[in-house]
């Protein structure tokens, strides 16, 4: 009953965590999982957020077993 | 159709070349070929860049390297395509993506090429970390404009 | 900057890899190459092409090409350029043009790179005649919609 | 006092010749040299020219010592 929560680039570095666990319990939206991981002190302006490897905002509902990632813009090609 | 990320020296032209002489269905057919190659500059924001480090999301970006493949594939009349992406760490000179698009005629390689770099810059999840000549390191926050 | 015509085979990837090696203006300065090759097709109009030879005219065909990569120069702030186009015999998939624009962000390099092909494309005094799988042959009146 | 003249392409074999030589006192124009070298039978429609490698119309004057070209829409590329 646990969603694996993973942060990349700066968000990483600067958060100090590459990836941890929340109960599927304590989050019914992304922007929960984002909550309960970071804080409100961090803001979630320029952060983007997907869901087993897919684009989504921070409304849409998360389930057990669910991937779900925080990174800043990207700066690819 | 081929999407890769590459964590070792990319050569762009051999791999283009490469792909097109084992595709048999490209052969007398294609017509045109566009291809392009974003290298690593050794400047950025008015300061010298000596290093690059480029992280990805493994399987993500591989993901979202293949829908943009297939909506090309879907909006254009195009023979065939091939995306290449380093990741790791790179020099000033280094090649950091190609996109190749084969079809009978030019105008839908053009616009499928560009559409492919044009979204990929936008979208797939890559970031870029510079190490510049004074040593201190910094994230890339935006892409240069086109 | 470099244009030519070309009467013997051509090897696009291998120009242009060759071309940029010896320019050291282009070493870390580059973001962006664009690179157009054009190939020749086995069909055209419904019919199956063996073989076509393409003719030019000498001297004002260089000229004309000199003058369209100068004019892509003044309008584009791009860094180099290569045109090699083929005369002479050629058989299906033999490439017939490459273009290569090189640039310092992408949207010039694209640009350029379009410009000079549908340039050379329209008035470039090159001409094709090809032969068919009917031993017939016939000049091509005009070229293929982009 | 000539004017060299040549044709390309579908033109040059219709015409049966790469090249010719015209007077130039027998020339002011590019029509009066196409004029004098293919006569008025073969249709001017579809002929592209040039004076000294140069695209010019039918129209411009042509001098002693011009080279005058003659040729059909190209198909290079």
């Amino acid at each position: 009953m646990t969603i694996q929560v993973r942060f990349f680039a700066r968000l990483r570095e600067q958060l100090g965590m590459a990836e941890t666990v929340v109960s599927a319990s304590q989050a019914h939206t992304v922007g929960d999982v984002w909550l309960y991981c970071v804080g409100q002190t961090y803001p979630r302006h320029n952060v983007l957020c997907a869901i087993n490897l897919e684009y989504v905002g921070f409304d849409d509902p998360v389930k057990d077993g669910d991937e779900v990632a925080f990174f800043p813009p990207v700066t690819g090609g | 159709m081929h999407v890769a990320v590459i964590d070792t020296a990319l050569d762009p032209l051999a791999e283009v070349q490469r792909y097109q002489g084992a595709q048999p269905h490209l052969q007398g057919q294609v017509g045109a070929t566009a291809i392009f190659i974003g290298s690593m500059r050794d400047f950025n924001q008015d300061q010298t860049v000596v290093r690059m480090e480029l992280e990805h999301y493994p399987g993500m970006t591989e993901h979202y390297l293949q829908k943009i493949a297939q909506q090309a594939l879907q909006q254009w009349p195009i023979a065939d395509l091939l995306i290449l992406h380093r990741v790791g760490i790179i020099i000033p000179n280094d090649p950091i993506v190609v996109v190749a698009v084969w079809s009978a005629h030019r105008a839908a390689a053009y616009a499928a090429n560009r559409f492919l770099m044009e979204d990929l810059k936008s979208h797939a999840p890559f970031w870029k970390k510079e190490t510049l000549d004074n040593h201190h390191s910094r994230w890339v926050e935006k892409n240069t404009p086109a």
